[in-house]
């Protein structure tokens, strides 16, 4: 397994300070753990024997990012109050939230591979319990904004300056209370509150405009009242930098809709629902993940050796 | 003509159980900074227009969106709030699954408090009288579940939910409402009073059926029989030692409640009793029906769930009591 | 009482077919129906001594319309699987609907009147149990849209080619399954589907935009693709041709947002969102209605002597 | 290697309550002409994907809108459709007010089936295991509730759902299920069947539960005491008439169901127990708890509702009929 330092480990900052390390040097290291927290997803489900693969793929850009240059919490500040807060409103997508808290050293990278198993913490939707750093239990699509939209309210009546971000899926957004959350933030002019929109065109059956048409998205946002901010949700810089500017935007709450492949880096999940989930990986296809991913043998024998 | 022609707003009497609700959160707010009320466009409806005049910068304004409200209320408590989330009962089913994942899974230290609970809405009819909203929050995992019996009960409710740290429903009420208990009153979550001796049956009762069934106490004694009346506030925890006393010395119960006879009350009594000491039980109840418009007392009647067949549910439940031995 | 013949007590026509009366004859009508049924609901609540006068009141002129000019429903064919559906999303406002049906035949004027109480079908809230002529039970809102998108859905499987109207309130935006129902209806194509939105910019407690703000309304259906129509719901011409023109469009559905003044018709009532409910009307201002709804001394005794 | 490579669905094995379902939906489906499904993105794991390739016009996909999908529901039986509204139980809590007013209040003739039932759902987790459904929709009025315990009852449910007029909830499953039943079984809504014999403690259970209490009835013949079983797929109306002989034959009851102790099976049994004669009973089910990533039947274990556990609580039921007379 590649044991890479965290990012961060460092003194806790205020909520608008962002580390002080060069752009260039940040998007390296953001993307050294956006291939790991991959990788550690990949493991994790084939140890699990199920799991939801292609939209834990697609976001973990997205994840990877936020907790390697946006989030203002380390492992010593989960219980800061003053700490930014990230929900996982789809929360079938927990296994990159879990990588990427490994990476980080909010858990053991070894200990969080061992997903979906009774006694283990690292349970198949994220949970509260016994994880300090998951902010609210998650699952169930559509709750988990609500619940950031709450978060977002709680801090600014208590004149925190932390920020809330959430990120929801495509298919989610077909669930009302997404709207009544949307309509809700904008009336109370939420500017902490910034919701990712995991934009992989793809649910759980099939693709979206087949399901049920969301399109188009952005300007439903709008016509909801929020500042959108549309991007290519694999391109790390472009991240980072639409992450900067809906920081920056004052009086209404930020949807980034981050345009996403299902499946991103395992070019046979790629653009398949099929790999939505709950899907069983075999060994080979487990292995030929993790080699698409760049591993090497003896990296694929440590994940894959349960 | 617009000023002094103001609509007279229905049930706003002072003796009301959301009355007592809204007023006492309203006093009590400066003992908890912490506080803040969330609605959903009714709070003309839930006694808590007084809370928002007095704080109004503890209180949100969700709009017509319980699902929203009650999963921001789990967010709010997320960063230490204590929310008290407010609206009509009918209407916070809405938010069942949001209760049950965000509030009761995440164990958010998260208040639900319905008015207009049971028949209590009347006139507004069968859609909005909410006859299973005790029986589906009883089944979420950890949600304590409370109606209180009069405004003295209901004000001392009002601060225990905010002294307990954990997920709450509790009921109110929007009619005018007898008034029971003296100033010395006591609540405790999780614990009944007997509020009447009697050796021949137990009447378990929570909510407007506590002051029916004392009248059915009265009835009962104009013939001899002594019935003891339980007011049970809490119908989650239910106080199962409190029963376990009231089926060693009077052999049977009735329980009565304003709500279907499925699912609330009355099978919290019957889990408990046929846990212990099994006995007969009689329940008041709505039979498995929705309601219809009408006057809370008059529906009351129509359904009966009124004094004189809390008596006779007493007389059957004697009787069977009888049969037994 | 003003003893009016219902405009329509004919055969039973066809989906797309309109009564053939000149259009001045049918305003007229409308016009009339409209009169009468603000009149019967402000005694019904007044009788009642509780109920939502405001949201009744400004929905009169849409649903006399409606009723008299759009759906091809009569008394005789309430169960015609052919005849065109009504549902009122916005329950409480049912005292309109309980006095057009009294107007068109399918009730009696006089026991319609009796509003609210125990053994009478005409429910605080309209509800299918004893009357024919209610095509769901709503009150909760929000719902009945979405079962107005299922009964369209009903219509078009099987073949029939009536229309499926359904009111709604604009605080009823907020909630957010009616924004699954517009997603899910669109996606559908279901053009045999029109939302008409009593935008009285009022709901319960205040302004929306105090609550929380819809606007822009007319962007937001859009956003979710559908037609939108936006109209003086007052203005019976133009309510007239825009029901046209929403069953001439083809391949979605409809929404006709229409720009109301809650209370319309009382003068005392108008724009204030104290009348929304639950009032109790006094004798007095049960009068004062009724006079400035053009009642006569004798009409009005008939009307509030109970 | 896209072709060759295609992921492997969990528990998608041909013997599960879900596949039984989805199969004999299918194959009846001529029978009802107005027969139709509606599913919100979860069609691959409720057993409807079946229906779906066979019946493509009759299937309906409303997306991931479990609100929208159940109101909608009722519009197309107010049509004269029958729909058939399929999820998972956890998700199908979401549209709750809507089965309440929208279905039950209008007495639509709309069939919830839901899958991934209990501790069905598994690794998954927590938040996905509906363990308060039976609960919250028994609560409603007039809505039948059934849990039923092998693939034959399942399909023969399934027609018998369609053959009533009325709204239903149904739970089928995910896991593979143990078959219980003959080709010559029947079952019928409101009825329970005893399945094997005893006259020192019935075992009543229902869904997954029935397999336990047999195995359970094993481990106590071993030690002589001769358990009945009884099937009660139908919570609601639940047999009260075969309830009252096993009390009668029996004196006393354990319950088995992969739901909440309050508000399910039990608490049916308990009411119409206490109703009618009453007698001590044992419950076995979550005991007040959510519950938690595993294999079903780990969890089934960890949480106590396996057969040792049933015979453990038959153990004692006896003990205390003994301790009665
Ligand atoms: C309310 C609710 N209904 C159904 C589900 C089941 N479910 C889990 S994931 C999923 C598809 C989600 O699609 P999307 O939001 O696009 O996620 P992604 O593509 O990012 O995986 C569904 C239907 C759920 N989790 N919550
Ligand atoms: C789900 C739900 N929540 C709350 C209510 C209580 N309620 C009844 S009417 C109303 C206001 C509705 O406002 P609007 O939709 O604008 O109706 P109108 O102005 O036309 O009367 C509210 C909050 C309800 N009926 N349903
Ligand atoms: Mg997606
Ligand atoms: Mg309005």
């Amino acid at each position: 397994m590649p044991i890479c330092a965290p990012v961060k480990e460092t003194a806790f900052e205020t909520a608008t300070a962002h580390p002080v390390v060069s752009a260039p040097d940040i998007e390296v290291q953001i993307a050294e753990a956006a291939r790991f927290t991959r990788r550690h997803l990949i493991a994790s489900i084939y140890r699990a024997t199920s799991g939801h693969p292609g939209g834990a793929l697609s976001c973990a850009d997205i994840l990877a990012t936020l907790f390697g240059a946006e989030l203002n919490v380390w492992p010593s500040s989960v219980n800061d109050p003053q700490r930014d807060r990230f929900v996982l409103s789809k929360g079938h997508a927990c296994p990159t939230l879990y990588a990427i808290a490994a990476w980080h050293g909010f858990c053991d990278k070894k200990e969080s591979l061992n997903l979906r198993k009774l006694g283990s913490p690292f349970q198949g939707h994220p949970h509260v319990k016994d994880l300090p750093w998951v902010e609210t239990s998650t699952g169930s699509l559509g709750q988990g904004f609500s619940v950031a939209m709450g978060m977002a309210m709680g801090l600014r009546m208590q004149k925190i300056r932390a920020r809330v971000y959430t990120l929801l899926g495509d298919g989610e957004m077909q669930e009302g209370s997404v709207w009544e959350t949307a309509m809700c933030s904008a009336h109370h002019k939420l500017d902490n509150l910034c919701a990712i929109i995991d934009y992989n065109k793809m649910q759980s059956d099939a693709l979206n405009e087949e399901i049920c048409g969301i399109a188009p998205l952005a300007d439903k946002w709008r016509a909801f009242g929020w500042e959108v901010f549309e991007i290519d949700g694999h391109d790390i810089p472009q991240i980072l930098s639409t992450f900067h500017r809906a920081a920056t935007t004052r009086g209404k709450p930020s949807c980034i809709i981050a345009n996403t492949i299902k499946g991103k880096g395992v070019p046979y999940m790629e653009g398949s629902p099929a790999w939505h989930g709950s899907v069983k990986l075999s060994h080979e296809q487990a292995e030929t993940a993790l080699q698409a991913l760049g591993c090497t043998a003896e990296e694929i024998k440590e994940f894959l050796d349960v | 003509m617009s000023e002094n022609n103001a609509p007279a707003l229905i049930g706003s009497s002072g003796d009301s159980l959301r009355e007592a609700f809204g007023k006492e959160l309203t006093r009590i707010a400066p003992e908890y900074p912490k506080l803040v009320v969330l609605d959903a466009d009714v709070a003309g409806g839930t006694g808590v227009h007084h809370f928002r005049k007095a704080h109004p910068d503890k209180f949100i304004q969700c709009g017509i969106a319980e699902q929203n409200m009650v999963a921001a209320a789990a967010g709010l408590a997320a960063t230490g709030m204590i929310p008290v989330v407010t609206g009509f009962a009918c209407f916070l089913e809405r938010a069942y699954e949001q209760a049950r994942l965000s509030v009761g899974y995440a164990r958010r230290n998260v208040k639900i408090v319905a008015s207009h609970p049971g028949l209590d809405v009347g006139p507004d009819g069968g859609s909005a009288q909410a006859l299973e909203d005790l029986a589906a929050f009883r089944a979420i995992p950890g949600m304590v579940v409370i109606s209180p019996a009069d405004p003295i009960e209901q004000a001392l409710a009002t601060r225990a939910i905010l002294e307990y740290d954990g997920p709450v429903y509790m009921r109110t009420g929007r009619s005018g409402s007898v008034r029971l208990f003296n100033d010395d009153h006591v609540f405790e979550i999780g614990k009944g009073q007997i509020i009447r001796h009697g050796l021949d049956v137990t009447l378990v009762a929570c909510g407007v059926e506590v002051a029916r069934s004392l009248k059915a106490a009265e009835l009962l004694a104009e013939e001899g029989i002594e019935a003891r009346v339980v007011n049970m506030p809490t119908i989650k925890p239910i106080d199962e030692a409190l029963l376990k006393r009231c089926v060693l010395e009077t052999g049977c119960l009735v329980t009565a409640e304003d709500h279907n006879i499925y699912g609330g009350l009355g099978s919290a009594v019957a889990e408990a009793v046929t846990k212990n000491r099994p006995c007969p039980i009689e329940m008041i109840g709505l039979k498995d029906s929705f309601g219809t418009s009408g006057e809370p007392d008059e529906l009351a009647e129509h359904f009966q769930i009124t004094a004189p067949y809390i008596a006779e549910a007493a007389r059957r439940a004697m009787a069977r009591k009888e049969h037994l031995q």
